[in-house]
């Protein structure tokens, strides 16, 4: 498992390669891998890019519980995700989240989950560039307290 | 005890991190409070919508602090 | 959209690339691969490779239409599938599907729908080796008539 | 007309393609049985759990065929 926050962009065969390096994730049937990009354009027209800020260390902490909370979920032999923060142009990666099942349901699945959980559930905070100025991104989860809840105890997860 | 601020709460506040004397209550509520008599711009950061992380855990506002905790606010996360 | 089917490995990367290429799929939001490879066990036991046999032309154009009914049924930018043939050794890369959207879950929706139809309805069969002979691997599905009904008639594809 | 079969069946009947007569009936089901007559293991080939494509599409036992098609035999796919 590997968790990484940096403003560098990533190469997709690197970090394919470096998932699928563990002994067990190499012999695994299935792998997906999801990339998200910047879109240029918002629900009210084009945007500029946009601008990624994050906690050090609670991010990753809170990242790597994802994933642990992945592998109680779905059978995994490995998984993933790279996230960059900083200043970052349309269609540049954003993230990268890659999974190894055996079986591809599996892999599918837990991929899925974690970008859903990620997208509600992890410190990071967006603005959106247009016209020279920057507007934060409203969370769109009607209860963050709520969506948030399941990082607050570590015995809780998996459930 | 350190204390810090993110996105939206980081610019109505100016600040991204401040030493903060214990609060009474000695709670995650009691800071806050504390931090809201500051000014108007504080109120307003605080008032609505704020998350908090004690020790980067996520944490409700009868969370008990102490003075050596990181405490943190920050608004409702929208990244990936 | 591009189809391939060869005895030749792929590299991620490589496909990736290709895949957004296009450039309507280079400004898509979301993009999801899935590589399946060979497992080295079957439900008797460990197997040494397998090997897989296809029907030139047909494999292509059922894989073609694949992605056609894909783009009908979802919302992507672009998709592509490789599918390599031949005798495979364990963990050998067989075959890659890549997608493109501007939302994620058209994009993890439609690699996971492309993979469920390919396994079911494209000319390929499978041998799988152990103990230096090959046995055909038996259809998992209980009507294979039914399931490969809508490569028939193209008329009826994306109902 | 040319007749290709793939995987088992074109074990069992130890060749991958042949030039036919158009059988008769005319349809795919006239031909099979036509390739049934040729032997015991043309019979256990062609019997059960047998798809068939005509021009590389996917037909029934019903679909006429005529001299300049290309017809196929195969098993239920296992690919991916």
């Amino acid at each position: 498992m590997f968790v990484e926050v940096s403003p560098n962009d990533f190469r997709q065969q690197d970090l394919y390669d470096r998932l699928c390096a563990a002994d067990n994730a190499s012999r695994s049937g299935a792998v997906v891998t999801f990339t998200g990009r910047v879109r240029d354009y918002n629900a009210e027209g084009s945007i500029d890019g946009i601008e990624l800020e994050y906690y050090p260390g609670m991010t990753e902490a809170a990242l790597q519980q994802l994933l642990e909370q992945a592998q109680q979920r779905f059978l995994l032999s490995d998984a993933g995700i790279v996230h960059r923060v900083g200043r970052l142009p349309n269609h540049a990666q954003i993230v990268w989240v890659g999974t190894c099942a055996p079986h591809r349901k599996d892999a599918f699945n837990a991929a899925s989950y974690i970008m859903d959980m990620l997208k509600q559930s992890v410190p990071i905070w967006k603005k959106e560039w247009a016209n020279g100025a920057a507007q934060w991104v409203a969370a769109t989860s009607t209860d963050s307290q709520a969506a948030m809840r399941w990082l607050k105890d570590t015995d809780e997860s998996g459930a | 005890m350190k204390v810090k601020f993110f996105a939206q709460i980081r610019e109505l506040t100016g600040v991204e991190e401040i030493e903060c004397d214990l609060p009474v209550p000695a709670t995650i509520d009691g800071l806050r409070e504390q931090l809201m008599a500051r000014g108007a711009n504080w109120q307003q950061a605080l008032q609505t919508n704020v998350l908090c992380a004690r020790n980067q855990t996520l944490c409700d506002g009868v969370t008990p602090v102490s003075a050596d905790d990181e405490v943190a606010f920050f608004p409702p996360v929208t990244g990936g």
